[in-house]
């Protein structure tokens, strides 16, 4: 029996997990689940979860995993649940520390429409990148105070080049401060 | 008089080159493929019997160099040039450079091409062709003056749009005379920046049209006829992403009233080839003439799907000499059909393309389903061109069945690596106002203020995917634990995890 | 009267089981796969909504356990069952059983299943119904003395049948009167061994018949409707391996005839569901009834994307007590389709089954292209079942666009790792015989008298072959060269070849 | 530039080759070519010979490789030309070494039809086979003279298993002697 906590930016998941008689047991929100976990070709896993199927992709990254469900990728930090309350107790949070905004893809930048100590919404555009051929606006992903904009118009990024970094700050119960 | 075509060079990439390809096969042609540096190992290389590298990397280092294409076509033997969409497809200079040099371009005339590629002339011969247009002016109106008693007589809002335009670009909505010259001026600099040609027009703008189009084919013995409409309302950034046959509110005295119009214009132009008279369509069903693609377009498929023709065989026969297969009392159309486009975008990031590495790739199949993709497992998004991967196209008996059949295949495609607009397919398949037929041009916007926001809710499978992040990692601790136990190892594989976690670096959106 | 079916549970496996969780998706009912433990990781576990082990491994412990079938339905909630083909899709006791528990079996009721499996009294309902049969008895004639009578009435070649009988057990041809006793016996013995059922019938032997067979579909109001042929003369092992629809021979009046046959004897059986009536057609396009699948047909894709129907769809709307979607006079079809089912077999080695691992599997796609598979890239062809990994189905708009699609189709289909019939598939693809439409169930022997030879010589691809194991042997060597150089190594890597070319040891066929 | 002996069972070609400006050379059969190889995902090789576009599997086994052509697979030994006819003065033939008749696939040997000593032709039944619930021939891979039956009536085989060795006898230009 294992307790991890399950965290991406905004939200976490508290999940008890043990593996008995070949199918592991995971209790957390919505109850206590039996999954048959099959890995397959290419980071796959088949699920079998209270018997309904489902395939995802899991991909390990040097700092958490990426889980490719049918709809949609998310990142995801896996701690042991104790250390996870120790760190929140110490006031030490990775997804605050990691709050960065990279370049989703090689391409130039064409314009920069925040700069450090602003206050900026969720989905505001930050920056407008060339790319593709096309004009796109990068859109800030957290509502959040900026601390440093590392890229100038006219500058060339590499895919996932730090474009932005944002004070760290996180707390659900509170709103970023005016 | 026919010719025999042996071999055609295909100049493009991507799903239309296999496209392309596939047909070539079909037909008893061998086809040539042409290459860029990063797309040695892509799919239209694969599976196209010839293959030639053209050097370098960008489109403008490849793609569109003329000269290589033409070099390469004469090197490997080949009688006629497939152009595909995009790149040189609607470049009349390159179809009369393809006819100088003895090969035949799949495609209009070149004279067609100019004609129709420019939308003043393409406005004018549409009105002499009978054709509704939306009320405006149809001579250049670069002049204030000439401007204001333009938009004067046609009754605020109007357009401003660029006469070479295309993609959104020189265009602008004007609500009142005060906004006019300000507007007019930028939409000139922008069209002439992006195309060369300051000229732009006046038109009356229509609030929420929908964008439906008439598919043309017109053989070189004066035979032209219509194979019916494509509605292509829902677009992002003025593109489409989701098209359909038919149009929920196209009947047959419309389709015919359409078609007749499409093909009236074509007879006025010369046309032969395949092409496309695309209409805006008010909210009283009036349609008017928008421009003409002198070229196969990227949503061609579904208008296969309902007819059963093969229209890149049907441009083979056109460019051979031969007549049409059909006439236009044969076209017999069946079910529905409807494409998503999928794109390398997160439509949740306002449709940011996405390139990377396709992890895993798995296509969806089984009744009434076709994919034309542009690649395979384990290949790369390069990030020089567009990005389109694949589109997923579906038939069903009726637009309820095919739209049955989308959720299914958008549900069963398994692309791993990269953000696509698959998500974004599904919230459209599951919509309400996309069901019930109420499109429009502006469908994104009305119909998905917080497009991140629908996106995310109809992710109900978060906690799905936690539990899975959850169990994989526990699933690898238990096998380092056995590990470590089997190498007697004094140390707690937790510890060693712990340990990871500690050494975390950035994390990256 | 119409009942509301929310979930399926669906007793097979492989394609079919994939199929039918498809269509159940496209009808918004919740499918229930079942799975054998070799099975934990095959597609339908996979693509199905809901998935629960039977636990154990052979069909005998798994997918024919009609107990645990029906427990396992019971437990999910499942409203109905649907056999698809093979395993329980035939057994009429299983079908009693479902209705005994209150659960939809999808297929006829257990009378017109029993009445129609047993090949004397479907004979004699068929003779009763109208329908032409191949001269001979309808009665059991495991007596020398009648037999000799009945064979003599006949008239000498003629076939003796088991009346429990199919993929050719319990069958002779008797040439003479003299091999009629020996004969007789054999056949009995092999009947009741293989059947549990020893009785016998004789019948008059057709030489070079073509398999056409028509599909019906009946509903509980008695409505029965045929949607044409399918033609299935291309057999191994009595079995069917490439199917097509429409049949070359059969003309408007002939399909009517037929099709009005075959619904007369479905009537007669008071059928309700999916089914198929066979028939033997002789060389004068005379046809004769064979014998009723009553059940959903490997094959009904072609008839499928011929008429645009979805069968699987109709056996739900049937099962829940709904009327056909459609009626006779709706039934439209269109084009040529063609299907070639794709074995784990060795065709070169008499179509001997290969099991093992797809280490790389991509099915082709695009315009016309139709995959219903059972595998994904990856997985494992278990030794316990059927060996059908996939199957192949085309439409053009003629017969002749369908080949050339069908040729391009198995051109792109990548399965790397284990035999399979794809080379069959286009050697008959390729063949003037094919092409020009003389079919008879003994087109292999009659086409190919040495199938390996006929195999090979297709197989002008040796010395690329051979070039390529070359290449990729001196890629590695010079790899295994620089990674030495890096390291500075004395040992020189061609010797290190060598070595491991000595170390050879056993090479397998 | 490496001159290379590629063989199957009863052919075998010569191939010199060399790598230069990125491109493979080989000189064989069919004059001189130049080749563009790429490697792809699942053992699988994108090759450009002049011009003509192939995708083939190519599986390193512990004794040669396994090339799959759309059409077929193909086992070949590849060797150093120079040992290869050093091998065939000495008279070893490592095919002829390698003559078995393995089990295509579990199941249950049914019958044999042949014995230590008898001659056979290729595509002769030599044994019965009960495996996906059917009765299959396995016939002989070549002409020649069988050396040892290694399995009974109503022994279960696993796949792979030695069925049958033939004599060693290789030699294209001469007929299996009677």
């Amino acid at each position: 029996m294992k307790k991890v906590q399950v965290s991406t930016a905004d939200r976490s998941f508290a999940f008890e997990l043990w593996f008995e008689n070949g199918r592991y047991f995971v209790r957390g929100e919505g109850g206590e689940h039996v999954v048959d976990l099959i890995p397959l070709r290419n980071n796959r896993y088949s699920l079998i979860i209270d018997g309904r199927s489902y395939e995802t992709g899991v991909e390990v990254a040097s700092d958490g995993y990426v889980v490719f469900t049918g709809a949609r990728s998310h990142r995801f930090i896996v701690e042991d649940y104790e250390i996870a309350q120790m760190k929140r107790q110490a006031g030490i949070d990775d997804w605050a520390r990691e709050m960065l905004l990279t370049a989703p893809m090689p391409g130039l930048v064409l314009a920069v429409n925040c700069r450090p100590g602003d206050r900026v919404e969720k989905n505001q555009p930050l920056l407008v990148m060339e790319a593709m051929k096309m004009e796109n606006d990068i859109k800030s992903p957290l509502t959040g105070i900026i601390r440093t904009v590392a890229v100038a118009p006219g500058q060339n990024v590499d895919k996932n080049q730090t474009l932005i970094e944002f004070e760290p700050w996180r707390n659900p119960e509170k709103p970023v401060p005016e | 008089m026919t010719t025999t075509i042996r071999k055609i060079l295909i100049a493009n990439r991507g799903e239309i080159a296999v496209r392309i390809a596939r047909a070539c096969r079909d037909a008893g042609i061998t086809s040539a493929a042409v290459y860029s540096d990063p797309d040695r190992m892509a799919s239209h290389v694969r599976v196209a019997d010839e293959a030639y590298g053209l050097g370098g990397t960008t489109s403008a280092e490849t793609y569109l160099r003329q000269d290589k294409i033409i070099e390469t076509a004469h090197k490997c033997g080949a009688e006629a040039i497939h152009p595909g969409y995009g790149f040189l497809a609607e470049n009349h200079e390159f179809a009369a450079l393809c006819r100088d040099n003895g090969l035949i371009f799949i495609g209009p005339p070149p004279e067609v091409i100019a004609l129709l590629g420019d939308k003043i002339q393409a406005r004018r011969m549409a009105e002499k062709a009978g054709l509704p247009v939306v009320p405006g002016s149809i001579q250049n109106v670069d002049q204030i003056d000439t401007a204001r008693s333009e938009a004067y007589g046609i009754g605020y809002p109007v357009l401003i749009k660029a006469a070479a335009g295309g993609g959104g670009k020189g265009m602008r909505i004007v609500n009142d005379p005060e906004g006019l010259g300000a507007a007019l001026s930028t939409a000139a600099s922008e069209a002439g920046s992006a195309f060369g040609d300051r000229r732009v027009y006046i038109e009356k703008y229509i609030p929420r049209p929908r964008h439906i189009e008439v598919q043309i084919l017109g053989d070189a013995h004066g035979n032209v006829i219509h194979l019916g409409e494509r509605e292509c309302s829902i677009q992002r950034r003025h593109q489409k992403v989701i098209e359909e046959s038919p149009s929920v509110i196209v009947d047959d005295a419309m389709r015919a009233e359409m078609g007749e119009a499409a093909v009236a214009l074509a007879k006025e132009a010369g046309y032969i080839g395949a092409g496309t008279v695309e209409f805006l369509v008010d909210e009283n069903k009036k349609f008017y003439f928008l421009e003409v693609n002198t070229r196969l377009q990227v949503e061609h498929p579904v208008t296969e799907m309902v007819t059963g023709l093969d229209l890149v065989q049907e441009q083979f026969r056109i460019a051979r000499g031969k007549k049409l297969s059909v006439r236009q009392k044969d076209i017999d159309r069946r079910g529905h059909a409807i494409e998503c486009r999928i794109y390398a975008e997160d439509a949740s990031a306002g449709f940011i393309p996405c390139t990377g590495h396709l992890s895993a790739y798995q296509e969806p199949s089984g009744p009434g389903v076709r994919v034309d993709s542009g690649f395979l497992d384990g290949d790369d998004v390069p990030v020089y061109y567009d990005p389109l991967i694949a589109k997923l196209i579906v038939w069903g008996s009726d637009r309820t069945q095919a739209i049955q059949r989308m959720r299914r295949a958008l549900n069963e495609y398994v692309i791993q690596g990269i953000e696509t607009t698959i998500p974004f397919g599904r919230l459209v398949m599951g919509s309400e106002s996309f069901q019930s037929g109420r499109l429009s041009t502006h469908f994104i916007e009305d119909e998905f203020s917080d497009l991140a926001e629908s996106l995310s809710q109809t992710d109900g499978d978060i906690l799905m995917a936690a539990m899975t992040a959850a169990l994989v990692d526990y699933r690898l601790q238990l096998r380092l634990l056995a590990v470590s136990r089997r190498a007697r190892s004094e140390e707690n594989p937790w510890k060693i995890s712990g340990r990871q976690a500690g050494l975390r670096t950035r994390w990256t959106r």
